[in-house]
Order: C-alpha cells, then sequence, then structure tokens
C-alpha cells in the first residue's frame, strides 16, 4: 500500500511535466489541427535558454520568465517564416516541416550546451512535504502540479476573458466565419504557438528542474512521445484534458509498470505507445474528446 | 494501331533508359574499384571518406528509403516508423547470424517474410487512424524500438544494450569473380590508373567488393520490384488511394488491403535494409535504430524527392555521407570550430528537410527532372 | 411495373439529430435516365454516397440487378457494375491521364502485389489495359490528352476524364454527380448529347443528379425530386415542371 | 442619382479551373433590400464571397464609391460589410454571448454591451440560451445568432448566404419578416443571395436572377414576381 501512494505521488510529479508538453500540443492542434513535432525540441530551447540567464546571474524564476517569452517569440516567429504558407489541410508537408526543426532546434542546443547533462538549478524548494511510514511526497511534486494547474487556469482566463483568446478560440471553431467576422487569422494563430511554446518551456523547465534528472538536449524525446499520448488520451482538443491525460500517462508509467510483472521498467514507454494505439484505435476524440476528429 | 503509336513513341525512351542504366552500373565498377580500401576524398585540409563501407551504408539507408517511398510516396499513409522495421531486419538478421550461423544471404528469407508480416499488422491501425495520428503512432514506434531490444527477457536474442556482434561472419568473394584481373586492368589505364591502387587485391579488400557488388544487387533487385509493382495495377491502385481515397474505393480498390499490403512491402524493404547494414556493420545494437534513424529515413525520402524512385538513391547517399562527413570536417574558413563537431550533420539535414520543403517540394530528382524539361523544351524552341 | 435495376426502398440515413433522407423509395428501370433534383440539402448527394456505400443507411434496402448493395463493400460497387463520377472533380491529379483511366479500369484487371512485381503476367495486362483506356479516350475525344499529369487540364476536360474513368469498367449503372457545374451553355449541351450517345452504345442506366434544370429536363426520362430528404414527385419531365409541389420547393410556396 | 452603398460591375471570379462568374454586375442602394434567385450552382454564393473578399475576381468592387478590390476580409470588415455565410456562420463551440463578442471583434467602443442587449430584445430566445453553445441551438436559433452576430459589427451592408437554408417553412416565414423589421426600423441595407423566390421577391425592393453565373433578369421584385421568366430559370423551360 506504502508503495502504490508512493507511486502515485511520482506519477503526479511525472504527469504533471506531460501535461505541460501536452498542453502546448493542444493549444496548436486545437486551432490547426497540426501536430507539432519539434514541441519538445522547443521547450528543451527555451530551458537552456533560462539556464544560460541564470548561468548570467539573473535570478531562477525571472529566467523562467524570460525563457518563456523568449521562447514564445521565437515560436511566432517559426509559425511566420516556415508554416503559414502551408495548407493545414495537406498534412505531410506540415509533418515534414516540423520534423526539420526537430533536428535544427535539437542540433543547435547541441552545439550550443553540449550533450553532456548539466545540473538544472532549483525551482522549488527541497525537501519532503510530507512522509508517513516510507512514502515521501516532495515540495517539488507538489508544486509541479501547483505550476500546471496554475497554468490552466492562466490559459483557461487568456482564452475566454481576453479578446486576443476569444478570437483565438474563434478561429479554431470556424474559421471562415471568423474571417468574415474581421479577425486576422495569421497573427491569431501566431498567437496560439507563442502561448504553446511557452507552456512547453515552462514545461522542460520544471522536468529539468526534478532533483533526479539533468538536463541535455535530448532529454524530451521521450518526454514528447508521453506527452503526446496524454493530448491524445485527452481528445487533442481539451486544455484539461491533458492535464487528466498526463496524469493518466504518469500513472501507467510509475503504477501500472510497477505492478504487472510482464511489463518490465524500461517498458514504460511502449507501454505509453500502446496506450496511444488503444486510444487512436478505438476511440479517435480521444477519452476526454468532444467532438469527432475526423469530420466527412 | 494505338499500340503501335504507342509502343513506337516509347523506343527512344526505353533506349535511352538502358543507355542510362549501363551507364550507371560502369561508374558504379569503377567508383567500387577505386575506394574499395578506405578511399577518401580530400576537400581543402579535410579528407572525406568514401569507402566502400560508407557506400554499403548508402545502400542500407536507400533500400529502407524505398520502403518509405512505396508506403509515404506511392500509397500516402505518413508512417515515421521506418527504423522499427530496420532495426527488426538487422536484429533477426544478427541472431541468425550469430547464434545459428546462417549465411547472410539466408537471413533474408526469414527477415523478408517475418518484416512483411510485423509490418502488415502494424500497419492494421492505419486503417482507422489517418493523417496525423498515424504518424504519431508510428513514430512512437520508432522511438520505442531500442527499448524493447534493450529488454532483459530478449537478452538471449539481442545481446541487450550491447548489441549483438556478428563481426564472425565473413563475406568471401567467389574464386570465379575476376577481381583481381579487372584491377589490374584499371591499373593499366594511362594517368587514371593510380585510382586504381596497386598490384593484386587483398583478401579484405575482395571480401569489400564482394559486399558492396552482393549489396548492389540486393538493391537492383528491390528496385526492380518496386518499380514493377508501381507501374501495375496495384501500383496504380496504391497512387490512386494517395491523390484521392474515396474515389478510389468507387473505382474498386480494396482499400484495406492495398494500405496493409503496402505497409508490409515498406517493412520488407526496412528489414532487408536493416539485415544489409548489420552485415556492414557487424553488430547490430539498439542506438542504430533509435528515433533519430527514423527521422533520418524521412530526410533521404524527402531531399531525394517523395514518390520517386531515383529519390531513395540520392536519399540513402545523403543520410550514409553528410553526418560522417560533416563530423569529419576539421576545419572550414569562417565558421566557428564549436559549429563543426558533434551535431553539425543532423543541423545539415534538418535545414535540408526545411529548405527542400518550402522551396523545391519534389526533392532534388523533381528539381532535376523540372530543370531537364527546361533544358529540353528551350532546345526545342531554339531548334525551331 | 418493370422490374428495376436499381430498386430503393425505405432509405432512412441521419446526421447528428438531421434526418437527411426519410423513407426514400424509388426504381430506376434498365437504360432509363433518371433525373434527381431538388433545393439544396435535398439529400442528393447523399443518396449517391449511400449508393455507393461511402455512408450506411439506418433504415432502408437498396437492390441493383438482384443484388442486396447494403451487403456489399465500398469496393464492390464497382464489381457489381456501378461506377459514378463526383460533384467537385475526385481524379487523381498526380497520375496522368491514362493513368487515371486505367486505375480506372481497376476491376477488369487482375494483377496482385506478389505477381506484379515478380511480372508475371503483368505485361500483357498492361497492354490490354492500356488499349482499353486509349479506347474510351478517344470516344470522349481525350486522346490527345493522354499522356499529360492529370492536374492542369481544363475544368471540362477534366470532367470528360472523369466520366471517362467511370465508363472504363464497363459499368451497368452510371452516377453522375452534377456533371454540368462549372461548364458554359455550349458545353452543357455537348455533355447532354455525349451522355446520351453513351447510353445508348453501352445499354447505361444513368442516374443523373443535376442543378442545371435544362439538362436534367431535356435528358431525363423520368425525374425524382427529394425536398428535406423525402421524395415530393415523381414522373417525366412535364409532369413534373407542373407540379405544384415541386414548384413550390423550388420557388417558396405562392401565399 | 445617389451612389449605390455597393456597386459591382463586370465581375469575374473563379475556383481553380473553374469560371464562376461571367461578368456580373448590381447595386444596392442605401436602406434597400436586394435579392439575388437562382438556382444551385448558378454562382450566387461566389458573388457573396466575391464581395466580401474570400475569392479571387477581376472586375469592379465598391463600397461607398471606394474600390474595395485590393483589401482582404477583415478589411472589408472595417469597411461595414457584413456576411452571413451559408449553413452555419456561428462558432459551434463558444457561447452565444461569445458568438456575439466576435461579432463585435473589429470594434472597441463602449455600446457593445448595450448592442448584445439590443440583439437579446430583439431575440429573446437567444438571452435565454446565452450561457449555452452556439451548437445546441436549433437550425433557426442558429440562423438568428449568425445574423445577430454579423449585426455586432454594425454594418452598413448585410450580406446574407441563403438564410432560409434548411429551415422548416415556417421557421423561414418568421425570419424573413424579421429582416423586414430590421429593415424598416433601423433601416439595415440588404443582400440577400435566396433560392426560395416566392419569399424572398416579397420582402425585397429590387431582384436579379443568376443564371450560370449571368445575371439573366432584373428588376422591381414586384414585377419579377409576376413573370414566369423565374419559373423557368429554376425549373428548366
Amino acid at each position: 500500500m506504502d508503495l502504490f501512494l508512493q507511486r502515485v505521488f511520482d506519477a503526479i510529479t511525472n504527469g504533471s511535466t506531460y501535461a505541460l508538453i501536452a498542453v502546448a500540443m493542444v493549444l496548436i492542434f486545437k486551432a490547426t489541427t497540426l501536430i507539432n513535432f519539434a514541441q519538445g525540441e522547443q521547450a528543451i530551447l527555451g530551458a537552456f535558454a533560462v539556464l544560460q540567464l541564470w548561468y548570467w546571474g539573473i535570478p531562477m524564476w525571472g529566467a523562467v520568465i524570460i525563457g518563456m517569452l523568449f521562447s514564445a517569440v521565437l515560436a511566432a516567429g517559426l509559425e511566420r517564416v516556415f508554416i503559414r504558407k502551408f495548407d493545414p489541410a495537406d498534412h505531410l508537408p506540415l509533418v515534414i516541416i516540423t520534423l526539420g526543426l526537430f533536428l535544427v532546434i535539437n542540433a543547435i542546443a547541441a552545439i550550443v550546451w553540449r550533450f553532456d547533462p548539466q545540473s538544472f538549478p532549483q525551482l522549488f524548494p527541497s525537501g519532503n512535504a510530507f512522509t508517513y511510514n516510507n512514502v515521501r511526497l516532495t515540495w517539488y511534486s507538489i508544486f509541479a502540479f501547483g505550476s500546471c494547474v496554475l497554468v490552466l487556469v492562466v490559459f483557461q482566463t487568456l482564452l475566454t476573458k481576453t479578446k486576443i483568446g476569444l478570437a483565438f478560440r474563434a478561429v479554431s471553431s470556424n474559421l471562415e466565419s471568423s474571417r468574415l467576422s474581421g479577425i486576422k487569422i495569421g497573427p491569431t494563430l501566431q498567437f496560439g504557438w507563442a502561448l504553446a511554446a511557452a507552456a512547453g518551456t515552462l514545461g522542460a523547465s520544471i522536468y529539468a528542474a526534478n532533483p533526479v534528472l539533468q538536463i541535455e538536449p535530448s532529454m524530451m524525446l521521450r518526454a514528447l512521445i508521453f506527452s503526446v499520448t496524454a493530448a491524445a488520451l485527452g481528445g487533442l482538443d481539451s486544455l484539461w484534458g491533458a492535464l487528466i491525460g498526463g496524469l493518466t500517462i504518469g500513472f501507467v508509467q510509475s503504477v501500472v509498470v510497477q505492478y504487472i510483472p510482464f511489463i518490465p521498467n524500461e517498458m514504460s514507454l511502449s507501454a505509453a505507445v500502446v496506450v496511444l494505439l488503444i486510444v487512436l484505435t478505438l476511440r479517435p476524440s480521444g477519452v476526454l474528446g468532444t467532438k469527432a476528429v475526423e469530420r466527412v | 494501331m494505338l499500340q503501335k503509336l504507342y509502343s513506337s513513341r516509347f523506343t527512344p525512351e526505353r533506349n535511352y533508359q538502358i543507355a542510362k542504366w549501363t551507364f550507371f552500373v560502369i561508374a558504379l565498377l569503377l567508383i567500387a574499384f577505386a575506394y574499395v580500401d578506405v578511399g577518401t576524398i580530400s576537400i581543402g585540409s579535410n579528407n572525406y571518406n568514401l569507402s566502400l563501407i560508407r557506400l554499403n551504408k548508402a545502400i542500407a539507408y536507400t533500400i529502407a528509403i524505398l520502403g518509405l517511398q512505396v508506403v509515404i510516396g506511392y500509397t500516402g499513409q505518413i508512417a515515421l516508423g521506418q527504423s522499427f522495421f530496420f532495426g527488426t531486419g538487422a536484429y533477426i538478421s544478427a541472431w541468425l547470424i550469430a547464434d545459428h550461423s546462417w549465411p547472410f544471404l539466408l537471413t533474408l528469407l526469414i527477415v523478408i517474410p517475418s518484416c512483411f508480416l510485423i509490418g502488415m499488422i502494424l500497419g492494421l491501425p492505419a486503417l482507422r487512424i489517418r493523417g496525423l495520428y498515424l504518424a504519431l503512432l508510428t513514430f512512437g514506434l520508432a522511438a520505442v524500438f531500442p527499448s524493447i531490444v534493450k529488454l532483459d527477457k530478449l537478452y538471449g536474442y539481442t545481446g541487450g544494450a550491447g548489441g549483438k556482434l556478428t563481426s564472425n561472419y565473413k563475406f568471401i568473394a567467389p574464386s570465379w569473380l575476376p577481381f583481381d584481373e579487372v584491377a589490374q586492368a584499371l591499373q593499366k589505364i594511362p594517368l587514371l590508373g593510380d585510382f586504381f591502387g596497386d598490384g593484386p587485391l587483398s583478401t579484405r579488400e575482395e571480401s569489400r567488393l564482394w559486399k558492396f557488388i552482393l549489396f548492389s544487387l540486393l538493391a537492383g533487385l528491390c528496385f526492380w520490384l518496386v518499380h514493377n509493382l508501381i507501374r501495375s495495377r496495384p501500383g496504380r491502385a496504391m497512387r490512386a488511394i494517395r491523390d484521392n481515397e474515396t474515389s478510389a474505393a468507387v473505382s474498386g480498390v480494396n482499400l484495406a488491403l492495398t494500405k496493409t499490403l503496402s505497409f508490409g512491402v515498406a517493412s520488407a524493404l526496412g528489414g532487408v535494409g536493416g539485415a544489409i547494414y548489420v552485415a556492414e556493420i557487424g553488430i547490430a545494437s539498439p542506438d542504430d535504430f533509435s528515433s533519430l534513424v527514423a527521422i533520418y529515413l524521412i530526410v533521404g525520402l524527402v531531399v531525394g524527392g517523395v514518390g520517386t524512385l531515383p529519390g531513395a538513391v540520392i536519399g540513402g547517399l545523403i543520410y550514409a555521407l553528410v553526418p560522417d562527413w560533416a563530423s569529419s570536417t576539421q576545419s572550414v574558413s569562417f565558421v566557428p570550430e564549436r559549429w563543426l563537431q558533434g551535431p553539425t550533420g543532423s543541423l545539415i539535414l534538418g535545414v535540408l528537410l526545411i529548405v527542400l520543403t518550402l522551396f523545391l517540394p519534389g526533392g532534388i530528382v523533381m528539381g532535376w527532372r523540372k530543370f531537364k524539361n527546361k533544358l529540353l523544351r528551350k532546345e526545342l524552341s531554339t531548334a525551331r | 411495373m418493370a422490374e428495376g435495376l436499381l430498386e430503393v426502398e425505405g432509405i432512412t440515413i441521419q446526421f447528428g439529430g438531421i434526418t437527411a433522407l426519410d423513407n426514400l423509395t424509388f426504381s430506376v428501370e434498365p437504360t432509363q435516365i433518371c433525373g434527381l433534383i431538388g433545393p439544396n440539402g435535398a439529400g442528393k448527394t447523399t443518396l449517391f454516397n449511400v449508393i455507393s456505400r461511402i455512408y450506411d443507411p439506418s433504415e432502408g434496402k437498396i437492390t441493383f440487378n438482384g443484388i442486396d448493395l447494403l451487403s456489399l463493400s465500398p469496393h464492390g460497387i464497382s464489381h457489381a457494375g456501378i461506377s459514378r463520377t463526383f460533384q467537385n472533380l475526385a481524379l487523381w491529379p498526380r497520375m496522368t491521364v491514362v493513368e487515371n483511366i486505367m486505375a480506372g479500369a481497376h476491376i477488369r484487371g487482375k494483377q496482385n502485389f506478389f505477381s506484379a512485381m515478380a511480372r508475371i503476367g503483368l505485361k500483357a495486362e498492361e497492354r490490354s489495359l492500356r488499349n482499353e483506356a486509349y479506347k474510351t479516350l478517344e470516344m470522349l475525344d481525350l486522346s490527345e490528352f493522354a499522356e499529360n499529369p492529370c492536374d492542369g487540364l481544363p475544368f471540362g476536360t477534366m470532367k470528360r476524364i472523369e466520366l471517362a474513368r467511370a465508363l472504363v469498367s464497363s459499368p451497368k449503372l452510371l452516377l453522375l454527380d452534377e456533371p454540368a457545374t462549372g461548364l458554359t451553355h455550349s458545353e452543357v449541351a455537348e455533355l447532354s448529347e455525349l451522355i446520351i450517345s453513351i447510353r445508348d452504345d453501352f445499354d447505361l442506366t444513368i442516374l443523373l443528379v443535376e442543378h442545371h434544370m435544362g439538362m436534367v429536363m431535356g435528358m431525363s426520362e423520368k425525374v425524382v425530386v427529394l425536398d428535406f430528404g423525402e421524395k415530393i414527385a415523381e414522373g417525366t419531365p412535364t409532369e413534373i415542371q407542373n407540379n405544384s409541389l415541386v414548384v413550390s420547393a423550388y420557388l417558396g410556396a405562392p401565399k | 442619382m445617389t451612389t449605390p452603398l455597393l456597386r459591382v460591375e463586370r465581375l469575374e471570379a473563379r475556383y481553380g479551373p473553374v469560371q464562376v462568374l461571367h461578368g456580373i454586375a448590381l447595386s444596392v442602394y442605401e436602406k434597400e433590400i436586394v435579392v439575388v434567385l437562382g438556382a444551385n450552382g448558378a454562382g450566387k454564393t461566389t458573388v457573396l464571397r466575391s464581395i466580401s473578399g474570400m475569392v479571387e475576381t477581376s472586375g469592379l468592387i465598391e463600397i461607398g464609391g471606394e474600390s474595395i478590390k485590393k483589401l482582404n476580409p477583415s478589411e472589408i470588415v472595417r469597411r461595414g460589410v457584413a456576411h452571413v455565410p451559408q449553413g452555419r456562420g456561428t462558432f459551434p463551440e463558444l457561447t452565444v454571448e461569445e458568438n456575439l463578442k466576435v461579432g463585435a471583434f473589429i470594434r472597441s467602443d463602449k455600446d457593445i454591451s448595450n448592442d448584445i442587449e439590443t440583439c437579446y430584445e430583439s431575440y429573446p430566445v437567444l438571452y435565454e440560451r446565452r450561457t449555452q453553445t452556439a451548437g445546441s441551438l436549433s437550425g433557426g436559433e442558429q440562423q438568428m445568432l449568425a445574423v445577430s452576430r454579423a449585426l455586432m459589427s454594425r454594418p452598413q451592408l448585410l450580406l446574407m448566404d441563403e438564410p432560409s437554408l434548411g429551415l422548416a417553412p415556417q421557421i423561414v416565414e418568421d425570419l424573413f419578416a424579421r429582416f423586414v423589421t430590421m429593415n424598416q426600423d433601423q433601416g439595415t441595407t440588404m443582400l440577400i443571395v435566396e433560392q426560395n423566390a416566392q419569399l424572398a421577391l416579397d420582402i425585397a425592393g429590387r431582384a436579379y436572377v443568376l443564371e450560370s453565373g449571368e445575371i439573366t433578369l432584373e428588376g422591381q421584385a414586384e414585377e419579377l414576381a409576376k413573370d414566369d421568366a423565374i419559373r423557368r430559370a429554376y425549373l428548366g423551360a
């Protein structure tokens, strides 16, 4: 029982970071039905920028915020230069472009910061918030989860209470009527990309700030697969679905893999892919998705 | 009457094709003999390796990319997980060679049907999952391959993280092949003779040449098969699915069957590529089949040209040479040293991918064809 | 009443609460040209999609030539002898014109993946399919475009290519979905003549959805009128033109 | 003579290889209701889409004497043209109130909430459902919402594409009656594209008949209503 509880806490820790990247994917998917394969790399680039700023002496949370702004601006630029000219209905070129961005960003991060793992500064208080027998709930877990919820609340507010948020949701809902209402489509989608990248950078920073991990350029690849699965579980179009999907995947990763003897530990990634396969095959709109994904 | 018209119209085309391929084979042989050992090309102060090891790797990638041409280029299904089948073929072949002392060619008899079947089974979700979702799923497949072969349970077959060594198997050239004679004849060519080494070939060189020729023949066979396929009834069905699924079904194309079979063919080609890769490298190790490999194979597909057969060759060469050459570049003026080490190859490939998609969507092959057409049209107009 | 070649009985289909077709029943007799008309959103294209098995109806039965159509898979339809054209072109743009036609003759070939790769019987089949394709192209006056890529040809030409693709499989029933869209007046007249002569030459049965009333009324032997998914009238063109229900469906009810 | 609010001359439009309009000329004066009639596929929708900048065109399109041909849709909306597209002009995932707010996207004045109130007064059912998503409304309610959404931009000219489409006759009559009220009370200028000729001619001042991308008939609505030509255009001679 204790072990189980411990695993649940671990699930929350990992799940929150997956959820943040998943939120980023959901934002972009919602508006453009595009899956950005470079999302994880954009996030790690942002996290490296945070690290660099911190090296330069900027306080940690200030660095995180500047890093988020940096990746938001970068993402807005990427959208304008590489994405906007393609027809969103033609998937192959967009998949290829985002794979290209994946390679380029990954390579640049590796050239600038090298492949050696570096330790990332602590974002949250260390130690345990709660100890019971051998079960420990770290402050890190609590804050990671809290940040995730906070980001979702902020995004929810941005999307429902601001004009640009309303425009963004209008564009996601009905492109033609948005245009006929005077909304400029390009800049609105750009806003979505920027928001997504900011969420991703926060997610990667929190991920890297995990005391048991170190930051290195290819660390997001695994996280990307988990996050994609989380996003798909949540239906790819719902922000809160991304959180629940993230927690579920965290749960699958740490609880299910632990308790089912024939799934060894290193198979957690495969377990995620199997979940993805099942979800996409049986319910293409995701477990929590509201509408059918394919419109005839 | 029409048929006559048709066949007479296409004779020059056919002659051109025959001439082209003859030229290609001769060029291949010349390169093989010239660079049989550690042949290098020097540009500036950097030496670039063009030994047959590189070219054999290029052949392996080419065949895997040919598989991607089938499933992405011709059937239009965005399947990113080719490294999975590349790896599966590699490991099956390695296991048979290392643990059961099978000869390489015989392992293909197991590799091809098993990859074909696995590909068909894993292609089944594609009947329901489309477009981006399929891309996601297959990318996930590529990502999990290394962790599957590292499983403790499979250690006996895969050798775990350390990989499966096959270097005990030697490719021995048949004695009837006149390698020495050809080499010596080439050495006598005035001026150019130096390129072809000195004196008879060593056993190691003969073995390398034999491997290269064997792999080239295999590649040629794969091209022939795929070429036949795409210019046939099922091939047209594949292309019809790519261009418009609904009207393909209305015309009587069995979507499910055609899609799964093309997944099967693609996977089998991936498996053959993987088997060749392992035969060349001498070891199957998990990290040679990571999802990065899957992306690089996509680079090969796109840079060569999606939906073109010669594109696979260009793509294979680019994949085999660019990262290697990038990391062996020691110095280039105006480029800081930091940018020349490590992942520069990956950077170049990524940039190529983006630039070609933006500016030359048909890849190098389509670009060349457009260029050729422009030239030909120009000649016509000046002739008039 | 003569036995119909195509019998549609009580077809009902719903999309998210909207009944697109409501208990629709009619039949088409052999070698008849049957026009299917109705205001926008009346369910005409939906019916085509039901017949070609793209949509599954919730109720009803369709019999074609004695076969229960709804038991067939989408690709089985063309084996049964039905082919169709699409409202918006559905050609395969990255194939040449002749390849489009050859792919349209899919059901007349026998090659599978393995025989094709090994070239077993490939050459003979390719030759005969190509001849067949050229014959069809010649019949529709399209030979000059045979080796062109399909994309980028004039719209009217592409429409005829689609017709050729539908004809090359030697269907018994041809479903034409708005063949006149985007054509000029003279092109429409030409097309009507062409369709009639094809029908006469091949003993085809034709079900025609079209908004161009001149074309429908001029060609059809029988017209079925749909409104809100229901059949509101059926008869000869003259009868239909004077049917008050039809007039009010189109023009609105006079007060 | 006064300048028309909307003037269209020699308008040609194409979708890819298909030329849909072959030289259209029409004009709408302030406070008028003008309808464009025609069978399906005649190009009615394309006329409206051309005016609001959604398709490539050649020819002349002027609003209040100024050409809007070079402008993109979002700029044309700012020139006072609101367009209710065919079928669902609403945002199904947004609430009714949010739909109305999107309609006022180009405005930043303080009267927006007042205008929303006005909408609710004319369509009380929208008030009842203000927190429901637009997708959950019935067809008729959606059409009301779409019209209200368009009016929220305070347009000079309201373009409506087949407002009767898919609606039961009773609801259509009700809707058209409201158009008349809107026109009489607020002086809204409307260009309506419609298949339902009887109803449209009832509420319109002038009408055009479109056949295969050309205008074949134009005149006062009352006179056209008597003419047999419309019947011919719709049902074939």
